[in-house]
């Protein structure tokens, strides 16, 4: 009757496993030994990502922490009336009128006065006027210029300005511009650094922390030391938001819909294969769908972060949507059938069981899906954002729709440039990028140990 | 929805760099708003210019070419009938190699010979035997022949097909060896080998100068700009005898440069506040003058500018391509 | 009143609902829960979703259709006559609308009346001098029509606005009234939320096909374009690619496709080890501490910007593969290839495989590794033949998200693998891959109606097409293999 | 099997609760259940016993629809809940499942707090006014689940660290704190020592006052001391369903027959 | 409770096979076993009784040392199997626990197919040369585990779509194909039908032939039955441990007695 009797009641053989515990026989050597290689894979597998991640960062770090610091040169400036304000009646418009131009001679006078007060002659280095000039930025002749239409009442005054040096002149100090690369340099010369080095003696220049690099705009290629990622930040703090605030959402809620409630037919099919076939779409043709449909059929305007955000969105979604289902489906069961047989309906005890154990994953998705759209400029090249915006987009939600720059954009663009200063200022800005990333991740970060457990 | 009161150029990578500048200082001297300025390529440019008039449309197109009449057609399709065509200077492209190797002096022939897949040797086509530049003309170094040449999708390979591929192909008579293997149009000259010997850069100038870094025994093509910011790490080879230069390039010594131009959509003008400005200001002495901080940084200003200035502060439309 | 205001009071509205349906619904139950069909929250809910949903649909609606409304209508005020040369009625509207902003603003500012706004002319006063002073810069002078068209449209915003205001607040009134009226003990509140929320759930993944449908319409137009200019026949099969500039290109997507399978599948034999190693130790060997900063960490590494990794390959990884393997295996002397590319972006392919993994690793309950190790097996035999299989399904999923960033990714092969289109088995040769070329002639100078740029849009196509097969037969191997399991 | 001393109780005639006809269920191409038809009566014990694998699972829950949650499963026949079919496309399975409580055979508390565990139901359901009253109901229900001595002091400890009677007993617990009409339980005792499970009989025994329960047990004395009717199943049929008393003393099938005396599993 | 009747054997002294001295485990800061001194005798079968909660399955978890994997928990005193400390550094658990197998309290079949199931250990252990043998031991296996009959039709099918009580006799079918010295089982027969049961106690006994068994049950018949030593535990404590028969019959303490007559829980 029973399948007990039916098998043999034979006596077992005696086992194998007889003989000492701690003797480890030598299949159990072989098995730990794959043990141990299987563990030491493991580890090698980290060592290489986290090996990876320090040569990049630490080349990164490298390249762009001096990015964050700047030369600056004080000078005195003379505001010339003769020059800037010719009537002599403070009319803004009659000010205005004088260009950037038409201050570049005050900022010559300055600098030769304050070489007579550290005791040096432009001879002395062979420079001409025009070498003198070059050694301040560019920069210079702008914020004097802002600083007069602002104060007019400061014209027959003399001011002192920190003014930014020229790219070539912080490179030296930074060790990128040497006397000799600069022998050969058509930009500099070496009586200009050994200038410099005469300021620096004189206490007029110093090279220190710089705020602008955060809250200036993009230069042009002429004044690579007065770039700065302001706009890039602003528009990239924009574009995350819309990104967070939809992508998000709709992810989980479309795989939530598609893991838990679908009926399984050739359409969730259809979805299904769809998601994950969005996900290989190379990230410019969103780009491609970004102008179509926002910009040229909802008439949305180009260059704004709210395009780039949708864009991104859309490229977001199937990021978060594989990976919100697949831990939606490593959710065991037993916890459904738990909570429906307490009487929940469907849609509680996934949003009060099965969510939760997801969160996890889910959040590692938003993570990368957020990364990638952080990081990502192919699709912003279509609908404007890769360009050189200098106006701050004004607050949200307006300035949702004002033309805005990117991180990755910025740092896309630094490294096209000609002048070798914008390298360090591409690092920088990936540093910028990399701490936004962080932010961003330490909420998820903490988020996800909160949820992580195993049942 | 708010009306937009900046202006948008869009375009060619290779103006991209002078159009900021311009936008910068515009934006500096103006009461405007500077000038969103992308990039994205003339070809891009220029189909967004043509998108249609309106305000989500760009206003400016720049061009590292003259536009093509397929543009022209797209754009009347699109109701935008009038453009202002602006040339802007020109650009100068030039071979330079790590400045620690050993000089260069090329002829438009030796480039032909060192990278085209067939050359002519003994009055026969063959499949272009040559390893060093040596072998391609003895007063070259004997540096193994590696060439960093822009990408198909650029305006510059354009000019170096013609300028000095097709130059070459003529000087060494391949281009008669074609025709006479029945390839009238001398396609064949444009055919470069797939040995690694030339290789096609996608990216900027930044790209070919970090594979310079990697490679230091190669040769790149760049623009006058480019070489004059890295001129300490980039030495420049002359070609047929004459040392790039804004000046040589000027004079048309130096063969291998090309004009640059923008194109306006004269329906904007009058509606977008600060266009007009914005075009003025661009062509003005000041800025596109040979003193002008375009020319310093490289761009090689148009000895024609005052005839330009003026058709520009006239609003005179482009005549139909010839 | 802005729409940020009309928003907050419909919200307002739907939150007193929700407050009042609550509370009616205990009360109809004589503050007996247990009498209601659902909880008294869902009784909010449904007021709260009758007040704020038809509210805002009717809001959004009204939004998009009051200025295609009004512009018909100002639209008629301007003669075409006044439409300058060249200008169209789209240029001269936007003027109007910034000539009408304007003067808001001057309102706002308190420079001008009502009256004195109808009381201006544009030939009598310089508007355009008046606007600037507002900050509002025009970029011609005025026209009388214009001008009168500007008036006009403020008008008929202005009261089209206060229409769509009372609308909304009167439908958002109505809802929530209507919804507070239907609730009753038996009325099945819950599901009535429920659905709605159901409704959301399938509208957000509907937003998957719509994108999708976008996506093919938005390349289909210009690759039929495509394919007049070239013929398809040449697109499938030709093994060249070497577009011209003055015509006569090879446009062959083979040496693509290939690039774009080699790179992908070398990336993904380094990714996929790797990552899959990683998470393993992070889920089951890794200490808490470990696991808390090394997964974090390795995360970073998907959000390094491509770019950086260009760099690497381009500077670092690709001299290194050229003269300690190529060349001395006598492979080649390229420094860019599809070992290069290959290699640093499997770097950037980790994370994908390893973190979400490692999320699934962790969800197969304990019980399973607990009967194996009972069985006397190691861990790692635990690992392999029961963990693993036991996540299969979402290691899949974290795979093939992996493979599509491979393919779809750009920067890396431009700068690692080269630009040159080749067909060859040498990994150490320089290739390319469509997305590559996709990005680079759509945004090259060649003229944009040339077969040398639309090919961007067939390739876009045709990668669409590609990976769609792929992924079809993805699902059913899957599929076919998991049907041991589960 | 000498235990069996049924309680002979007086055998009132009483409502019906469940009229259950001609039910199939198939999983994939199993047929699990063949064609059964079984009244469970209100106020009533009905206990399923059956050799291992028979069905008896598989059809409890087709009592209220957790069948529905198994991809492959299929179910056919006339399932009537007070006279209405729970198969009707009008029904919710929720307020179903609401009446209709279930115990599983394997214990599955969720991975959170014990209270949290117990608290659920009643929270879902709006049973409790304030946080006062669901604290009663929670420790009412561990009381019932006999269970609340154990875990009165580690009320916040996660329901997944128990022990495994604790953690059978817990869920008797949570499913006892919505107050079904129905209560189905799938071998509530196996994992409990003889005490607890006299506690849990006690309990079926009090709730057998006001609702109606359903239970699944290998133990034939528990079946013959807490149930009135007696279903027994066997290769998915259902081969006699009766009193209590009758099936144990004096089967009419010779399989009931071998399977109480031992002979069949 | 009257259906112990311990089965009188013949008592010889065996030798020790594991020797447990003071044994202590924490849960945190619960403290579930305490001084625990146990010697489990080979070829006996050696039975763990006691309520709900009071620590049976902890100690057993710790003879294979399954507690290494639970992160709280901690463990001390002296096991010594054979004389070697088990908990000793170079003690490898997997050998250990090839040596000593176990069944779990909730049948936790692997998400694979029965064959594999099964098949499982004898793979990673090398039982097998070849396919046909392993074929054999998996045949044999599930013959024992008494559900040879119920499977043999679905090898293929999951293991995890099997009844409660299936998935619990595959679970022993599970560990009895590696062949283990000392067999651990956690209420082995809890979910499984008087006929399984039967099997499996069958199976218990022949196994006693040549290993020794530990067995966990609720059940004072069972115990009474299978067993030859009988351990009580009480709310941590190992309060008596002696011949089965004496347990039963003449417990020494008054809480062992008071729960074998059902009075504590
Ligand atoms: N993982 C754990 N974390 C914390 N406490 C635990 C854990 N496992 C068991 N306990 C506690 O340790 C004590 C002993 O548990 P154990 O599982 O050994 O009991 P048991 O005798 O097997 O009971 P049962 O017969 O119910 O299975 C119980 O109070 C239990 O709550
Ligand atoms: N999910 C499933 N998929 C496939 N077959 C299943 C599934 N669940 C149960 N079965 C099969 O259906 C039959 C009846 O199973 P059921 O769980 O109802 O048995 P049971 O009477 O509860 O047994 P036990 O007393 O062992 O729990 C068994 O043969 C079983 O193998
Ligand atoms: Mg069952
Ligand atoms: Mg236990």
């Amino acid at each position: 009757m029973t399948d007990a009797t039916a098998s043999s009641p034979a006596a077992p053989k005696p086992s194998r496993h007889r003989g000492s515990l701690l003797e480890v026989d030598a299949r159990t050597r072989r098995r730990n030994a794959s043990e141990r290689r299987f563990r030491r894979l493991g580890l090698g597998a980290i060592g290489i990502g986290v090996a990876a991640l320090i040569i990049l960062v630490t080349s990164i770090l490298s390249q762009g922490l001096p990015a964050f610091q700047q030369t600056f040169i004080a000078l005195d400036v003379y505001l010339d009336e003769t020059k800037l304000d010719k009537n002599g009646n403070r009319d803004i418009e009659e000010i205005k009128k004088v260009s950037t131009f038409g201050y570049t001679p005050l900022i010559n006078s300055a600098m030769s006065a304050k070489m007579e007060e550290i005791g040096v002659t432009a001879e002395e280095f062979g420079l001409s006027d025009r070498d003198l000039t070059d050694m301040i930025s560019k920069e210079a002749a702008a914020e004097l210029r802002r600083h007069v239409i602002a104060n007019p009442d400061s014209i027959g005054e003399t001011v002192t300005f920190e003014f930014l040096a020229n790219g070539r002149i912080d490179g030296y100090f930074k060790g990128r511009v040497t006397m000799e690369s600069a022998q050969l340099d058509s930009n500099v010369s070496p009586g200009q650094l050994q200038l410099a080095d005469a300021l620096k003696e004189g206490g007029s220049l110093s090279t220190h922390w710089n705020w602008g690099f955060f809250t200036m705009a993009d230069a042009s290629e002429n004044r690579p030391e007065a770039a700065g990622i302001g706009v890039a930040i602003i528009g990239s703090m924009y574009m995350m938001m819309v990104v967070l605030c939809l992508a998000l959402p709709i992810g989980v809620a479309a795989s939530i819909y598609l893991e838990e409630f679908a009926p399984q037919n050739w359409f969730t099919d259809l979805i299904e294969v769809n998601i994950s076939n969005l996900a290989a779409v190379p990230s410019i043709v969103f780009g491609i769908l970004g102008l179509a449909i926002f910009i040229n059929y909802a008439g949305l305007p180009q260059s704004a972060p709210i395009v780039g955000g949708l864009v991104l969105t859309l490229m977001t979604l199937p990021t978060i949507i594989i990976s919100t289902r697949a831990s939606l489906k490593s959710v065991p069961p037993s916890i459904r059938d738990a909570a429906l047989g307490v009487g929940a309906s469907k849609m509680q005890s996934v949003f009060h069981h099965v969510l939760p154990l997801a969160m996890p994953g889910i959040l590692t998705g938003t993570i990368i899906g957020l990364a990638q759209a952080l990081g990502e400029t192919a699709p912003l090249m279509l609908i404007g954002m890769v360009a050189f915006v200098r106006e701050f987009p004004s607050a949200p939600p307006e300035g949702f729709f004002d033309p805005a720059s990117a991180l990755p954009v910025q740092v896309y663009n630094f490294t096209q440039r000609a002048d070798p200063a914008f390298v360090e200022r591409a690092s920088g800005a990936i540093i910028v990028l990399l701490i936004f990333l962080l932010c961003m991740n330490f909420i998820a970060i903490i988020l996800r140990r909160r949820f992580e457990r195993r049942w | 929805a708010a009306a937009r009161d900046n202006v948008q150029v869009a375009g060619s990578s290779t103006v991209l760099p002078y159009a900021s500048i311009v936008a910068e200082a515009f934006g500096e001297n103006f009461d405007f708003p500077t000038p969103v300025v992308e990039g994205g390529g003339s070809g891009a440019g220029r189909k967004k210019l043509c998108e249609g008039v309106g305000e989500n449309t760009i206003d400016i197109a720049n061009s590292s070419s003259r536009i093509k009449q397929s543009d022209i057609d797209l754009c009347a399709q699109n109701g935008v009938t009038e453009i202002m065509e602006v040339r802007i200077g020109y650009d100068g492209i030039v071979f330079a190699s790590d400045i620690n190797g050993p000089d260069f002096a090329f002829t438009p022939a030796d480039w032909y010979n060192a990278i085209a897949e067939k050359i002519v040797v003994d009055g026969a086509l063959v499949a272009n035997p040559n390893m060093t530049w040596a072998d391609v003309n003895p007063e070259l170094p004997a540096q193994k022949i590696m060439a960093f040449i822009p990408g198909t999708k650029h305006g510059t390979r354009e000019v170096f097909d013609e300028k000095v591929l097709e130059a070459g192909c003529e000087a060494t008579g391949a281009a008669e060896a074609f025709a006479a293997a029945g390839d009238a149009d001398h396609k064949g000259c444009m055919a470069l080998r797939t040995d690694g010997a030339s290789v096609d850069i996608d990216g900027d100038y930044t790209e070919t100068l970090s594979r310079l870094a990697a490679n230091p025994e190669a040769i790149g093509v760049f623009g006058l700009s480019f070489y004059e910011a890295n001129t300490d790490k980039l030495i420049v080879a002359t070609m047929d005898g004459i040392v790039p230069s804004t000046e040589s390039i000027s004079t048309g010594e130096y063969p291998v440069s090309r004009p640059l131009y923008f194109y306006v959509k004269k329906a904007h003008l009058g509606v977008i506040p600060g266009l007009q400005e914005y075009i003025d200001f661009f062509v003005s002495d000041e800025i596109a003058g040979p003193d002008g901080p375009l020319a310093q940084y490289g761009l090689v200003s148009d000895p024609e500018l005052a005839a330009t200035q003026e058709a520009v502060a006239n609003g005179v439309v482009m005549a139909p391509l010839n | 009143m802005s729409v940020g205001l009309v928003s907050l009071i419909v919200l307002l509205i739907a939150a007193v609902g929700y407050m009042m349906g609550r509370r009616k619904a205990l009360s109809s139950a004589g503050g007996d829960i247990r009498k209601l069909h659902s909880l008294p929250s869902y009784y909010g809910q449904t007021v709260l979703l009758f007040a704020a949903v038809p509210a805002f649909l009717l809001m959004f609606v009204w939004l998009f259709f009051q200025p295609i409304y009004i512009e018909s209508s100002v639209t008629g005020m301007i003669s075409p006559s006044d439409i300058a040369e060249g200008s169209s009625e789209s240029l001269v509207m936007a003027d109007v609308r910034r000539i009408a902003g304007g003067l808001d603003q001057l309102l706002v500012q308190g420079d001008l009346s009502e009256d004195d706004i109808s009381r201006m002319r544009a030939d009598e006063t310089n508007v355009r001098e008046r606007l600037a002073q507002a900050g509002v810069a025009l970029g011609s002078d005025v026209q009388q029509s214009v001008f009168e068209a500007a008036k006009a449209y403020r008008g008929q915003n202005s009261a089209l606005w206060m229409a769509m205001v009372v609308a909304v607040l009167a439908l958002s009134l109505a809802g929530a009234v209507f919804s507070y009226m239907k609730i009753a003990p038996s009325y099945r509140a819950r599901n009535v939320s429920e659905a709605a929320i159901k409704a959301i759930l399938i509208l957000s993944s509907m937003v998957a096909i719509l994108t999708t449908v976008g996506i093919v319409f938005s390349l289909l137009f210009e690759t039929a374009h495509f394919f007049r200019l070239y013929p398809a026949k040449d697109f499938f099969f030709n093994a060249t690619w070497n577009p011209q500039f003055r015509g006569g290109s090879d446009l062959g997507i083979l040496p693509l496709l290939w690039g774009t399978l080699y790179v992908s599948f070398i990336a993904l034999l380094f990714a996929v080890p790797i990552g899959l190693f990683a998470a393993i130790y992070l889920s089951e060997y890794a200490s808490p501490r470990l696991r808390s900063i090394a997964k974090p960490a390795i995360e970073i590494l998907a959000g390094i910007p491509t770019i950086v990794y260009g760099l690497f390959a381009l500077i670092t990884v690709g001299p290194m593969l050229r003269d300690y393997f190529a060349q001395p295996l006598g492979l080649g002397a390229s420094s860019s290839s599809v070992m290069t590319a290959g290699i640093v972006m499997a770097i950037m392919l980790i994370p994908f495989v390893s973190s979400l993994s490692d999320d699934i690793i962790n969800a197969v309950p304990q019980a399973m590794r607990d009967g194996s190790f009972g069985l006397g097996a190691t861990h790692s035999e635990t690992i392999k033949q029961v963990v693993l299989p036991a996540a299969l399904p979402g290691i899949v999923g974290a795979v093939l998200l992996a493979a599509s960033r491979a393919i779809g990714e750009t920067m890396i092969v431009v700068m690692g693998a080269g630009a040159a289109a080749k067909l060859s088995l040498n990994p150490f040769e320089a290739m390319t891959t469509i997305t590559v070329k996709i990005v680079s002639q759509l945004t090259g100078d060649t003229e944009f109606a040339s077969p040398e740029t639309l090919v961007a849009f067939a390739l876009g196509l045709s990668l669409f097409v590609i990976t769609l097969g792929l992924n079809v037969l993805a699902l059913y191997i899957v599929r076919k293999y998991r049907e041991q399991y589960e | 099997m000498n235990d069996m001393r049924p309680v002979e109780r007086a055998v009132e005639t009483k409502e019906i609760k469940f009229e259950c006809r001609d039910c199939q269920v198939w999983y994939g191409d199993t047929h699990a259940i063949k064609d059964v038809s079984v009244d469970i009566q209100d106020k009533t014990v009905t206990a399923f016993i059956g050799p291992s694998g028979c069905g008896k699972s598989t059809f409890l829950r087709c009592l209220n629809r957790m069948n529905d949650t198994i991809d492959i499963a299929r179910v056919e026949g006339s399932f009537l809940l007070d006279g209405e079919s729970i198969y009707d496309k009008r029904v919710d399975p929720v307020q179903l499942r609401a009446k209709v409580g279930m115990v599983f055979q394997k214990p599955n508390p969720f991975p959170k707090s014990i209270y949290d565990n117990v608290a659920y139901g009643p929270r879902i359901h709006g049973l409790a006014k304030n946080k006062a009253e669901l604290d009663e109901i929670v420790e009412k229900s561990l009381r019932r689940g006999a269970i609340w001595n154990e875990v009165k002091d580690r009320l916040d400890a996660p329901g997944t660290g128990l022990s495994g009677g604790q953690q059978q007993r817990l869920c008797i617990a949570r499913a006892v704190a919505t107050e079904p009409e129905v209560l189905l339980m799938d071998e509530p005792c196996s994992a409990l020592d003889p005490i607890a499970t006299a506690q849990v009989e006690e309990l079926i025994d009090e709730l057998r006052e006001s609702y109606s329960v359903v239970i699944v047990t290998h133990s034939m004395q528990q079946a013959a001391r807490v149930s009135q009717k007696t279903a027994f199943f066997h290769l998915g049929n259902l081969v006699e369903f009766g009193e209590t008393g009758q099936i144990f003393t004096n089967p009419k099938d010779p399989r009931t027959e071998s399977y109480i005396t031992g002979r069949i599993g």
